[in-house]
């Protein structure tokens, strides 16, 4: 780790650090498995985004596949609506519908060479339409004994959710570190003109790096289908932007080509941890949002300090 | 009266044959139980009367509902008849202004300004809310009962800048006052939304432990996010209330693993407001002859607890609730 | 292209319902997009600058809330007095994001937020009403008749702002800045300044657009325009502006906002169901993009 | 299909079939002709050079070779078979690589990864990749040229000259990629390289022709003249004939170039006359910054002074620095008796700054904009009446300096990233000279990629520049051309100015002095 990746851990010590010096109910042992828990999903929404971030694109579409996943996962398990009992399959299926969506996304991309902002963001239209249509105004509650029990049931005090986020951000490390797949996205993401010199045919990776994040964000939605013990068309709600800050937060830079899973992870619990700190220190409601984009900025800001040059390129 | 078509506004006023109705129903989403039964609820009026319900949605979106708004006002607007839900209280002028232009005929329901009088415009026939301060003193009371008296509570509130969160806030304050020995721990916001409750509940959950013993939220969806939270943490004392009575809501009254919750009634709300401008716009009932105190009025509301849930759990719509004659059977009196 | 993909729109609207292609119908269009314009068109110089402005309708709900407190004191001149503090915001965040060196999207993301809860706490959390409309009514007004002034009002933002451009080098060094800010920065353009007025403009704009919306809803109110971003963002992009920067102009983000407009008030309005709505909301925006993007100015689609 | 068509089936292919041969090859841009019906050949175990003026082809020529350009005319044979080449992945099979004149490098990959990407071979096994034998393969690569990057390092990390040993450690994969003898087009793989360098890539072309045939671009007469067998020539899009190498002379291919006896003069030796002034234009005392410390300089009006150093010496930064573009610790900078606010790329300008960066591509031009918006960049008084820009008044102007600097372009709108790098280099230079009130020039490698024609033109320009009182400070392209512009000459090493030469017309030091000096 070079200085310049630095920034984004040592600001999450800090600000960790000045919310258990404030709250006692911060820094009780209950509050930090609290606090892994309740950044599980936006883990594993953050590992989709990641990769696509560090391509240089941008993804919008978490919002719409997680609404999707949301619902087909409860509607595919056990659950009040219909008589399906699925069980891991039904995950396992709501996941691919992820995928699928995400897919749908690259291929717009790469076939009507349509900026990835703009697919996304009818993908993600796309996905709450979707979800709106299986929804079909009754609400599916799920009655499923395993998928429910992945938010209940604890290993080590933290929530089997949590080790799926874990093992997300394992997945996503090995990824990016050990499969051309991933080293490609960073690739692209450095020079994408260059990597078609070398004879290398971007849009099959680009289209596979979109559904990979739409499996993550599938998966994501399958998650918080388990935590709130019904599918919801809005599972996703504000998770796009969320998942973007908390990995620009960890470094990963917008117009791609660096920062990678680790960073992000470190960012979300950068954005977890303030969520956490504020409610614990009591700041009202009505500032909460505000502090917490100032100290976003700030956060960023004192991470760049160091390494800022003259001519350097902020977008 | 049957020369449909050339007159003004005023000519046209009661003088619509039925078939040239247009209803239109507007609510925020579809992918939300108690918004869809509303939008069903006005599907049947309209069935009833051989017509078909325009269903609108706007997303929770303030400028998309008056983006709508106005381009429905652009087009035929003589016989058009609207049962409106303002996102928010500041929505509701506009629509009012704009259907009283256009010559429409307009219920709203929920938000409203408080000095926007309803008596002071012709089109604007009515404005049906629950007092919302009511609803949330009737849940904070039995929330009050559920523990025993005494003992330490938090509050999830709805979207800080709606009338309703506000009203049913206040309600619950007027409601702590009266229990003095229940202390609020916390409040914070939940923006209505069943995934932030369940974040926020779990935190203030190990922010206030096992001090906490009951959780009092501004409506079932977050109630449902609390008890799921509580699930998670494995506790299974903590009295929740709620307001609504969506059937989730009810399931968890039922079970007794939720304490109580309002009743409001989404398909009688959906059919309510097309079936008032239905009268006036046939002429049935005319806009004079509504009583000042029906032209902005709370309707009837319950408090739902074990004891009187198995009444609630398949609400079922009356026909004779919206005959001309019984359109304001449901009022509990004028809105202050 | 961006006016055929208008056109071709309108007429797919017209066909699914004869009755919208009427002169009501458009001038009801017309008003309706007019704060979309213009929050379009500010934010659409950040965007030719390489980078992106998400706080202008979190900016723009702060400015009705403004407007309606500051009305009982300044009448007349409160105008004037909210589109100069939202360009101030503006230029803040500007200064904010070329000192720092945060990126725009961060600068700006953490401005939508502290900018809501600004609006909140001030407003006390509710709507404002705006009892005195006469500062407001111009902009209710028609011109000939039928164009909607808060149109008419658009449009000259975006006539002026595009003159300006032309006529000065500022056009030249906002697409170099966008184009390739290490270039531009060595070949001694002021980037840093061109980038500041951008935003600058921008908040200007989220302060006109908000008087718009106050002229329409009579009140001022700390979320009033929030689900505005999207749709802007979403307009400036259908308009073929590159996202990337460099290439692109104002007219073009007019064009997207009136695409946008007519898909967010034509479907439901010609009867396609909510949830089929979205699913065509989804994919017409993006064929729409399809259409209007100049692939020969931007290479690499990100 | 055409393939099978050209020879009865079963016949082998003759093997003394050229490796390559190219036949009436053309190519449209709009508003040009970039290749006329070019015909070439190049035959087995031989290193052809490529001569040519800016703009005459060469690189569309190349690029067309490996499938990059698609021909709108003409034919492409491999090994006496016709071929279509419809990607660089068909032309790599046909085993035909290329290094290109701009660098093509991923940054944010290791030097590794760059080298064998597009054909890791075994470095990928089912997607996955085995960083050692990556790390190997690519060792390999580097082994043969003799370079001691580190495979791992990533290659943002490593100098401009690194990076073009990183470029032809990965063409040289070509090999492993074939049965057949490849075929490697090197363009202008020199332009950036020092001496030294240079010799091992000549030694490692060299070994090439044993096996393979090599294409060969270069500016750089005397050096194409060296290592090549032959030399074709291209000028304004046809082959105008070649020479065998071992007996032609610099200036005789320079006639072929520009179809005329032309000088081949470079660096016009006498300096023109100077007013005498007792102050320096620019004073630099102490400048210390990252990479170079206690930089002390002075360079007088009308001086040309040349910085000389090996890779990390740090000149580049000191520039970099003068111009406002590098952060400083310490030292004042003096231009004209004011002192200099090193804050900003805009106050350098303003002070009469001019800058000409090496890395032209990212960032000595805006490649989607025209050339006349380009040349107005910077000073945009030339086009403007106060504010207001006048587009005639910007056309008159722009349209004079792309006649004065001979500037190959349809015309001024078009995008500057359409014209030839050596075209682009004298937009870039022209930038500073529009406005007339350049006091300072900054330049780094000029005449990088620039043609025989074009470099003494651009030599002339600074000479003529410098008569007119214009202090320079030259980072050259190679030591020769250091000595040969430069009134004095300034050693650095290690981030120090360690010596000062003195260049005066009449007193040249040689380039073996220098070199001394240097280590
Ligand atoms: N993509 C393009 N679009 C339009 N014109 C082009 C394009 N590429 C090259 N040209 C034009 O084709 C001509 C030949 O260019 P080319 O790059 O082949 O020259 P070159 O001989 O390699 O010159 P140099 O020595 O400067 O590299 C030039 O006039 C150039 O402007
Ligand atoms: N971004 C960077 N981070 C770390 N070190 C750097 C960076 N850029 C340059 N350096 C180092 O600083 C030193 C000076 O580099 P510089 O490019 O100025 O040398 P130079 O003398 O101009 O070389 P050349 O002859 O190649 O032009 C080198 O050791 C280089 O590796
Ligand atoms: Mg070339
Ligand atoms: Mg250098």
């Amino acid at each position: 780790m070079s200085l310049r990746d630095a920034g984004p851990p040592v600001a999450l010590v800090v600000v960790f650090g000045i919310f258990a010096a404030l709250s006692p109910g911060f820094r009780t042992l209950s509050n930090v498995q609290n606090v892994l828990d309740a950044a599980a999903v936006l883990t594993v929404v953050t590992c989709g985004i990641t990769f696509v971030l560090m391509m240089g694109s941008i993804d919008l579409s978490a919002p719409g596949i997680m609404g999707a996943s949301a619902i087909a996962v409860a509607l595919l398990v056990a659950n009040n609506r219909n008589d399906n009992d699925y069980g891991l399959l039904g995950v396992v299926l709501a996941v691919l519908l992820g995928a699928g969506l995400g897919c749908l996304s690259g291929l717009a991309l790469v076939t009507l060479k349509v900026p990835s902002f703009m697919t996304t963001l009818g993908i993600s239209a796309v996905g709450l339409g979707v979800a709106t249509l299986m929804f079909a105004g009754v609400q599916p509650n799920v009655s499923d004994r395993m998928l429910a029990g992945l938010a209940v049931e604890r290993f080590l005090g933290l929530a089997h959710l949590t080790w799926i986020a874990f093992a997300c951000v394992l997945v996503g490390w090995l990824v990016q570190r050990y499969s051309r797949l991933g080293r490609y996205a960073f690739a692209i993401g450095g020079a994408e003109e260059v990597l078609a010199l070398s004879g290398v045919r971007v849009a099959p990776y680009k289209v596979a790096v979109f559904t990979m994040a739409g499996a993550f964000y599938g998966l994501a939605g399958v998650m918080v289908t388990s935590q709130l013990g019904a599918g919801l068309v809005q599972a996703g709600r504000g998770y796009d932007f969320s998942a973007i800050a908390a990995a620009v937060v960890g470094g990963t830079l917008l117009i791609g080509g660096r920062g990678g899973i680790l960073h992000s992870a470190v960012g979300v619990l950068l954005v977890t941890v303030l969520t956490n700190g504020l409610v614990q220190v009591g700041v009202s409601p009505y500032w909460q949002g505000g502090v917490q984009g100032l100290i976003v900025v700030a956060a960023v800001a004192a991470a760049v300090i160091p390494q800022r040059r003259r001519n350097q390129v902020t977008k | 009266t049957e020369e449909v078509g050339g007159g003004g506004p005023a000519a046209a006023a009661g003088a619509c044959d039925p078939a040239d109705i247009t209803l239109v129903g507007q609510v925020r989403n579809e992918s939300n139980p108690y918004e869809a039964a509303w939008l069903d609820g006005g599907d049947t009026f309209a069935e009833q009367v051989g017509l078909t319900q325009q269903r609108l949605t706007y997303d929770g979106d303030s400028t998309r509902q008056q983006e709508q708004i106005s381009q429905l006002l652009a087009g035929d607007t003589e016989c058009l008849v609207m049962n409106v839900l303002p996102n928010g209280d500041s929505d509701t002028p506009p629509i009012v202004e704009g259907a009283e232009e256009a010559g429409a005929y307009l219920v709203t329901q929920w938000n409203k300004p408080a000095d926007l009088n309803v008596t002071d415009y012709d089109h604007w026939l009515s404005h049906i809310t629950y007092d919302g301060v009511e609803s949330g003193r009737q849940i904070g009371d039995a929330l009050a009962e559920a523990i025993g008296g005494s003992g330490g509570v938090i509050a999830l509130q709805g979207v800080l800048d709606t009338g309703a969160a506000k009203d049913r806030f206040a309600g619950f304050e007027e409601s702590l006052a009266a229990n003095p020995e229940v202390e609020l721990l916390d409040d914070q916001t939940a923006n209505f939304s069943r995934a932030e409750a369940l974040e926020v509940t779990k935190t203030l959950l190990t922010k206030h432990g096992e001090d906490i013993e009951g959780i009092w939220a501004a409506n079932d969806d977050m109630a449902l996010g609390a008890l799921e939270a509580l699930e998670q943490a494995g506790r299974t004392d903590v009295a929740v209330v709620g307001i609504d009575a969506v059937p989730d809501a009810l399931t968890a009254i039922e079970e007794g693993t939720m304490t109580a919750t309002v009743s409001s009634d989404g398909p009688w709300q959906g059919g309510i407001g097309l079936a008032i401008g239905y009268c006036v716009a046939t002429g049935e009932l005319a806009v004079e002859d509504i009583a000042d105190e029906d032209r902005a009025w709370f309707a009837e509301q319950f408090l739902i607890d074990q004891d009187n849930v198995a009444d609630f759990v398949s609400p079922e719509i009356t026909e004779s609730d919206f005959a001309c004659d019984n359109l304001f059977s449901r009022s509990q009196g004028a809105m202050s | 292209m961006p006016v055929i993909a208008l056109v071709v729109l309108l007429a797919a609207l017209t066909v699914a319902d004869p009755g919208f292609l009427t002169l009501n119908s458009l001038t009801a269009a017309a008003r309706t997009s007019a704060p979309l314009v213009v929050l379009a068109a500010g934010a659409t110089l950040v965007v030719l600058c390489g980078g992106i402005d998400l706080s202008i309708a979190a900016l723009c709900s702060l400015a009705t809330v403004f407007f309606a407190l500051w009305l009982p004191d300044l009448g007349g001149l409160t105008t004037v007095a909210v589109v100069a503090a939202t360009a101030a915001i503006g230029a803040a965040q500007g200064v904010a994001h070329v000192l720092l060196r945060i990126p725009s999207f961060i600068v700006t993301l953490g401005g939508l937020s502290i900018f809501s809860a600004i609006a909140l706490v001030i407003s006390d959390a509710g709507p404002i009403r705006v009892v005195d409309r006469d500062v407001t009514h111009w902009l209710t007004l028609y011109v000939g008749g039928v164009v909607p002034m808060a149109f008419v009002v658009a449009l000259l933002v975006v006539v002026v702002v595009s003159l300006v451009l032309r006529s000065t080098p500022l056009e030249s060094w906002i697409r170099a800045t966008g184009y390739s800010e290490s270039a531009a920065r060595l070949a001694g353009a002021p980037v840093d300044v061109v980038k500041v007025a951008a935003f600058t403009v921008s908040g200007a704009c989220a302060g006109l657009a908000a008087i718009m919306l106050v002229s329409r809803n009579f009140s001022g109110s700390p979320t009033m325009a929030d689900n505005l971003l999207l749709p802007a963002v979403a307009a400036i992009v259908v308009g073929g502006t590159a996202i990337t920067g460099g290439h692109g102009s104002l007219w073009r983000s007019l064009a997207g906002a009136l695409v946008v407009t007519l898909l967010r008030v034509g479907l439901p309005i010609v009867g396609v169901p909510s949830a089929y709505e979205q699913i065509l909301y989804g994919a017409i925006i993006v064929a729409a993009v399809a259409l209007t993007l100049d692939r020969s100015k931007v290479q690499i689609i990100k | 299909m055409t393939t099978n068509l050209t020879r009865p089936p079963g016949q082998r292919v003759p093997a003394t079939a050229p490796a390559l041969e190219v036949r009436g090859l053309v190519k449209h841009y709009p508003g040009v002709k970039a290749l006329d019906g070019v015909d070439l050949v190049v035959r087995r175990n031989e290193v052809l050079g490529l001569a040519g003026e800016n703009g005459a082809g060469k690189s569309t020529l190349l690029k067309a070779l490996v499938g990059l350009v698609r021909p709108d005319a003409g034919e492409i044979w491999v090994r006496g078979e016709k071929v279509r080449l419809g990607s660089i992945a068909d032309a790599a099979d046909h085993g035909i690589g290329m290094v290109f004149q701009e660098q093509s490098l991923v940054p944010n990959l290791t030097a590794a990864e760059n080298i064998v990407l597009g054909s890791e071979g075994p470095g990928v096994r089912h997607g996955i990749y085995r960083w050692n034998t990556m790390r190997r393969l690519a060792q390999e690569q580097l082994d043969k040229i003799g370079s001691h990057i580190d495979p791992l390092a990533r290659t943002d990390s490593l100098s401009f000259a690194d990076r073009q040993m990183v470029e032809i450690a990965k063409v040289l994969r070509i090999e492993e990629r074939t049965s057949h003898p490849p075929v490697i087009i090197l363009d202008e793989p020199t332009s950036v390289l020092e001496s030294k360098e240079i010799e091992t890539l000549f030694t490692q072309v060299r070994r090439l022709r044993e096996f393979a045939s090599v294409v060969f671009v270069s500016h750089r007469l005397d050096e194409v003249l060296d290592v090549c067998d032959r030399v074709a020539v291209l000028r304004g899009g046809r082959s105008v004939g070649e020479v065998p190498a071992a007996d032609a002379a610099p200036a005789e291919l320079h006639r072929m170039m520009i179809g005329s006896t032309g000088s081949d003069d470079h660096y016009h030796g006498a300096a023109a006359e100077r007013p005498d002034e007792p102050r320096p234009r620019l004073v630099v005392r102490g400048l210390s910054g990252r990479t170079f410390r206690d930089v002390d300089l002075d360079v007088h009006a009308g001086e040309i002074v040349g910085i000389v150093g090996v890779h990390g010496s740090g000149r580049e930064d000191v520039c970099r620095a003068l111009f406002g573009a590098e952060p400083t610790t310490a030292g004042e900078v003096v231009l004209d008796g004011a002192r200099l606010d090193l804050s900003g790329t805009r106050a350098a300008c303003a002070a009469g700054i001019g800058y000409v960066p090496a890395e032209r591509k990212t960032e000595g031009m805006v490649g989607p904009m025209s050339v006349a918006d380009n040349m107005t960049l910077t000073k945009q008084g030339s086009r403007c009446t106060g504010p207001v820009v006048r587009p005639r008044k910007q056309a008159k102007l722009v349209d004079r300096w792309i006649e004065r600097l001979s500037i190959r372009t349809p015309d001024r709108g078009t995008a500057i990233q359409r014209l030839s790098g050596g075209n682009q280099q004298k937009v870039v230079l022209a930038r500073w000279l529009v406005a007339g009130d350049v006091r300072l020039l900054l330049l780094d490698h000029p005449t990088r990629g620039l043609d025989v024609g074009a470099r003494s033109e651009v030599y002339r320009l600074l000479r003529e520049l410098a008569g007119q009182g214009v202090a320079m400070v030259l980072l050259a392209d190679s030591l020769e051309e250091a000595i040969g512009m430069s009134d004095r000459i300034v050693v650095m090493s290690d981030g120090r100015a360690t010596t000062e030469v003195a260049a005066p017309a009449d007193g040249k030091p040689t380039p073996l002095d220098l070199v001394k000096e240097m280590v």
